[in-house]
């Protein structure tokens, strides 16, 4: 077995005196796409921005590619913080799309694309915009690249999100409900994109409600509820025969609405 | 009493200089306002908890009292203090220490408006704290903060002539003398209402048309 | 319609006022205090009304008379030419004559001393205007601070923004007695010598009115009460006479 | 400084709070019938409120209060001191609140007014049961911070001749010479009342019921 | 046949210059649910409130159980607006359901329930509150009366809008995305109570992206597209046979989320 993409281990995350996380042990295998499911409230956006260190875990350890993020074991076992510029180094790694897109208002699509490669890595500024298309035209949307987010739709805003979070050539994607904030009708756009990315061998993260695409695209999928991680397998395992009754009991509000369809 | 516009035409030079001082004192404290309020604002925000608990005291102190009672601590207390100021930069210090008090809970809402998630991605990307503040807060709050500021500064214009009481040689002086002086009580108030009208009127016009330049970008949010 | 056949039909006369003109008016301990109210309070009697007092800044005083916020301005007022065309004064109250209140230890011994020094004055004041003429005739400027009020420029002398403060000799007079050691008059008074009134409106409304201030005012002097209270607020008593007619200025 | 000297400030800060208290009061009274003024469609209408508006908010207070109390007169209304202040703050004040109130009806959700509309109410029903309580709700905080303001602005009503706190502290400093003392209890005044309604009022609008969200 | 419980003829309605409903003609059985589906924009919407004199149609005519909606024809066959009274007493007969609940954030939800009861039915407050209570009941919230909507989750918002709209006692309910503002996990609770309704034979009109609500519960189906009304029937009749190709295209991007989910 090859180095996970993401070691996840004995992670546990509070809030105040909140345990939002219990010693989770997750393996993110690379190249493959791993998605989170739960209900709400479980803890999936708490794990994923640990992993983009966007939150720091109260113990435990995140790797990535075999390298600590944030937090290392030093001699002594003790947990120790990470100098900042080596924080860095391991994140520029992650990228992260988030569920309410993030783009910045006063910046066209091209500009959202291009400001961390001008501003970040002093990339001359039409070189920027060159590998800004570039990405923009792998979603699809070079003929959007001198729009503002505001005359975007939904959609389009997510798939300039994630075109944003791919031009530093990022190993690892972390997805947080990227079609949730969307009309219906919107998603299949943006899924088409992770099912591209998926294809190309992306190593991916994807926290959703969109069961569908987990079945579909997911290589191995997590349940997470009240903070433990309770079942991660294939999703033939998951949708075939749910073993833990609470795994049941939340796919069941879906299957229910999901099935009837076809009544 | 007569309405008799010929005080106004013999004392035009006075009250344009009066004018003139009270537009330089107003631009100024508010220009130095906004740096020093910008300062506390950011310094509020990054500098940890008991930065923020400190600075909140000034700041609320400020925004607590009248103006006009600040402006007599200092200029008639200070000397007592050993801070013996003359009438204008006594006047310019209260106005800026004033205005920094307004602008930094302008700035602190403005801050708090832009959603964290557009600085979590910026963050994600690998910007700095200051590549942030310049690059994604500050242009992102213009928009949010041109409204208040906007309004906060046509306050300011109106609390500058307080400065009157300390004898500062501004708008409000010059007239109510040359009333005094001319006996033109009458001609004095309306003089300084409708000049002090202009002056508003005027800037909050140069607001709507900034906001207009600003929010082209911008048909709603999204 | 007659303004004193309305004040006694009120039973109150509305008298306008500053409060920072020690010590015909001043605030002692939080109580208006002063020779003005002791003087009215006998005016009041012998119109046999009650005294309402109103109490603006000085900018304010005069055209809240004219406005009709109140009958009769006590002021006072040095009695000048310009005023005298616009306004009636009454029976002069006390000595006018302007001179120079120093910082203790300040290089002032006569008037002329101030030439090129900093001194502060009343902002539209009669006594502005003969500070001005004064410092015309001196080698070099006296630079002269306006204030809005006496107390402002006294306060200012106290904190050594200015040297010296250019008042009428009773106020400067009381204000160096009251602050003992801390400021000094330097005489002799450089003005020429006015006088002191209180201030009525001329038209003829008010004609009855300011004449029985006047008649009250002259009875007064007549049996000495005047002199008891100008000793009483100055320390002496004052040589008036019973009307200007033609003021110095 | 004495206690005596203390004393005198706070008894003069009860100008201080009554005429504020009062100019809040009608002032905001006022507000409504010239909010609502704003809020018709009719262009006739609305002018004079807007110029009414445009007005107390452009021209300084202490301006406004001259006007008030040496103007007024010319047109035969001769006010006395105490009403000259109150008129001036209630119309500069209501001026302000005017302005926020007219945002708070536009910002009640159109959905709440249908439902009402659904449910068979009347254009007077909406208004009074639906409208002016989320409106209130809406503007509250604004509320709150205008009677801070008002009542910082009230240090300005010796101008007409009321003797308020900030006049009595500069009166009681031009005849003792203690002005950092008297300044600061003055600004001590102000700060404790400020706060005591900045107070009050962050527990009653959480004890109102519901914001909109 | 009997008598439609509402009946929309020629239907036309403009905003300005653009037509967003175009010659609808739809009829509304007595007694039964009617789901209106079709994609974002399609004028499900426009619709549903023009049948809640909401919006004021541009042309054409809707009658509620005979009776004429806001406009009539007159002799001369204009058409004519018709007295607010009898507008008033034809549109009491409908009660409405938001997407967004709309619950009045200042009264509680036995406040919300009984507000019309009595300030426009005069009715006396305890009994006002008694029909309220027992409106509260029927949906499950006896034991949330005193609860303000800010206090209540989505599910239980909109199951107080519900009884709000009941206790008028109207022949007919409309719902406008009931439960589309709500959390997946939460739109249960919603969807049962209106299964109650249907079952106890209440008129309903559904707007819904909930295809298994309108596939189990609905008695007729309409499929709305760029305000065209372009296909009515039996649920039976659009999921097993779909014959215009812009429908089969709709549902297949509902059903290909929704059947890869058993894969
Ligand atoms: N900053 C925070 N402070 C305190 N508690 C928090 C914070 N962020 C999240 N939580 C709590 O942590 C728990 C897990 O939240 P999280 O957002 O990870 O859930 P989730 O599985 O993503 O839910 P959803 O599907 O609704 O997005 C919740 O109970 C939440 O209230
Ligand atoms: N008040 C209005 N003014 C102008 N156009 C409007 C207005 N309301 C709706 N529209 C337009 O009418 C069309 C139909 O809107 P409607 O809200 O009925 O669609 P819908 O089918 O309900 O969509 P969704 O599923 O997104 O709710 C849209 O193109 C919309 O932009
Ligand atoms: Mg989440
Ligand atoms: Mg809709």
């Amino acid at each position: 077995m090859t180095l996970p993409a993401i070691n996840v281990k004995k992670l546990v995350k509070r809030f105040g005196t909140a345990t939002v996380l219990q010693d989770i042990d997750l393996e993110v295998p690379e190249g493959k796409v791993s998605c989170l499911i739960g209900p709400s409230g479980s803890g999936k956006s708490t794990l994923l921005r640990c992993m983009a260190f966007l939150e720091e875990s109260s113990e435990g350890m995140i790797t990535v590619n075999g390298e600590a993020l944030g937090f290392f074991e030093n001699a002594r076992g003790e947990r120790e913080r990470l100098p900042a510029a080596q924080i860095r180094a391991v994140r520029s790694q992650i990228g992260m799309v988030f569920q309410q897109f993030n783009l910045w208002p006063h910046m066209t699509a091209l500009g959202n694309v291009s400001e961390a490669l001008k501003t970040v890595h002093k990339v001359p500024k039409t070189e920027a915009e060159d590998r800004a298309m570039a990405q923009l035209k792998k979603v699809g949307l070079e003929n959007r690249a001198n729009h503002y987010p505001s005359q975007l739709s939904g959609g389009q805003q997510q798939r300039v999100a994630i075109a944003r979070a791919l031009t530093l050539s990022p190993k690892i994607m972390l997805f947080d409900e990227p079609t949730s904030a969307l009309d219906p009708e919107l998603t299949g756009e943006v899924l088409n994109v992770m099912r591209d990315l998926a294809a190309e061998g992306m190593t991916m993260v994807v926290v959703s409600h969109e069961i569908g695409f987990a079945a579909t695209v997911g290589n191995q999928i997590s349940f997470l509820d009240q903070g433990r991680l309770l079942f991660t397998g294939a999703p033939a395992d998951v949708f075939a025969k749910p073993r833990h009754p609470r795994l049941e009991q939340f796919l069941d509000t879906y299957l229910d609405r999901g099935a009837s369809m076809l009544v | 009493m007569i309405f008799d516009p010929n005080v106004i035409l013999k004392h035009l030079p006075e009250i344009i200089q009066g004018t003139g001082v009270t537009l330089a004192l107003w631009i100024a404290g508010m220009a130095f306002g906004i740096a020093l309020g910008f300062l506390v604002a950011t310094t509020r925000r990054y500098g940890g908890k008991a930065t923020n608990v400190v600075l909140a005291i000034p700041v609320e102190i400020l925004r607590g009292t009248p103006f006009l009672v600040q402006i007599f601590l200092v200029y008639y207390g200070g000397p007592f203090a050993g801070l013996s100021l003359g009438p204008i930069p006594c006047g310019l210090i209260c106005l800026t220490v004033y205005s920094a008090a307004y602008y930094s809970e302008v700035f602190r809402a403005g801050f708090a408006a832009v959603p964290h998630g557009h600085v979590e991605a910026a963050e994600c990307l690998g910007l700095s704290r200051v590549q942030i503040i310049r690059r994604i807060l500050l242009p992102e709050m213009a928009l949010i903060v041109l409204p208040p500021s906007v309004n906060l500064a046509v306050i300011l214009l109106k609390e500058s002539a307080v400065l009157s009481i300390i004898t500062v040689p501004e708008l409000t002086t010059t007239i109510s003398a040359i009333g005094s002086q001319e006996y033109a009580f009458l001609e004095a108030i309306f003089l300084l209402a409708v000049i002090y009208w202009a002056i508003v009127e005027a800037s909050a016009k140069l607001g709507r048309i900034a906001e207009a330049r600003l929010s082209t970008f911008r048909f709603s949010a999204p | 319609e007659d303004v004193l056949a309305k004040v006694k039909a009120a039973g109150t006369l509305k008298v306008g006022t500053e409060t920072a003109f020690a010590p015909f008016d001043y605030i002692d301990a939080g109580e208006h205090a002063g020779l003005n109210v002791d003087l009215f309070a006998e005016i009041g009697k012998e119109l046999g009304v009650k005294i309402e007092w109103v109490a603006l800044p000085w900018e304010g005083v005069l055209p809240g008379l004219e406005a009709g916020k109140f009958d009769v301005v006590a002021g006072p007022a040095t009695i000048t030419k310009a005023r005298l065309e616009r306004y009636r004064f009454t029976v002069p109250i006390a000595e006018a004559t302007v001179a120079i209140l120093k910082k203790a230890g300040a290089p002032i011994s006569k008037p002329e001393d101030i030439a090129g020094k900093a001194v502060g004055v009343g902002k539209a004041t009669a006594q502005l205007a003969q500070l001005t003429e004064f410092s015309a005739t001196l080698p070099t400027k006296v630079d002269i601070r306006e204030y809005p009020a006496f107390n402002d420029a006294y306060a200012d002398m106290a904190a050594g923004r200015i040297v010296a403060v250019a008042n009428s000799l009773p106020n400067i007079a009381f204000v160096a007695k009251q602050r003992n050691g801390a400021f000094e008059v330097v005489l002799p008074p450089f003005g020429k010598k006015t006088y002191f009134g209180f201030i009525g409106t001329k038209d003829a409304d008010h004609a009855s009115l300011v004449d029985a201030i006047d008649a009250a005012l002259l009875k007064m002097k007549a049996d000495g009460r005047m002199a008891k209270l100008q000793e009483k607020w100055f320390g002496q008593k004052f040589d008036t006479p019973d009307a200007v007619k033609d003021p110095a200025f | 400084m004495s206690f005596k000297l203390f004393f005198l400030l706070l008894k003069a800060a009860g100008w201080t709070l009554s005429i504020s208290l009062v100019s809040i009061l009608l002032g905001f009274a006022l507000a409504i019938g010239l909010s609502a003024v704003l809020l018709s469609s009719k262009r006739l209408y609305r002018a004079p409120a807007e110029l009414f508006i445009s007005f107390f908010r452009g021209v300084p207070l202490l301006v406004q209060l001259l006007f008030i109390y040496n103007l007024l007169p010319f047109i035969g209304l001769n006010v006395p001191s105490v009403v000259a202040a109150i008129i001036g703050l209630t119309l500069c004040t209501a001026a302000y609140q005017a302005e926020n109130l007219r945002g708070g009806f536009e910002s009640v959700p159109r959905g709440l007014i249908e439902a009402a509309d659904m449910a068979g109410f009347s254009v007077r029903q909406i208004f009074l049961r639906i409208k002016v309580p989320i409106a209130m709700r809406l503007t509250f905080p604004a509320l709150v911070n205008e009677a801070i303001m008002i009542l910082k602005s009230s240090s300005l009503v010796s101008v007409v001749g009321i003797v308020e706190v900030t006049k009595m502290a500069q009166d009681l400093a031009s005849s003792t010479y203690l002005p950092i003392e008297l300044f600061s209890s003055a600004a001590l005044i102000y700060l404790v009342i400020c706060w005591s309604i900045a107070l009050i009022g962050r527990y009653t609008e959480r004890a109102l019921p519901g914001g909109v969200k």
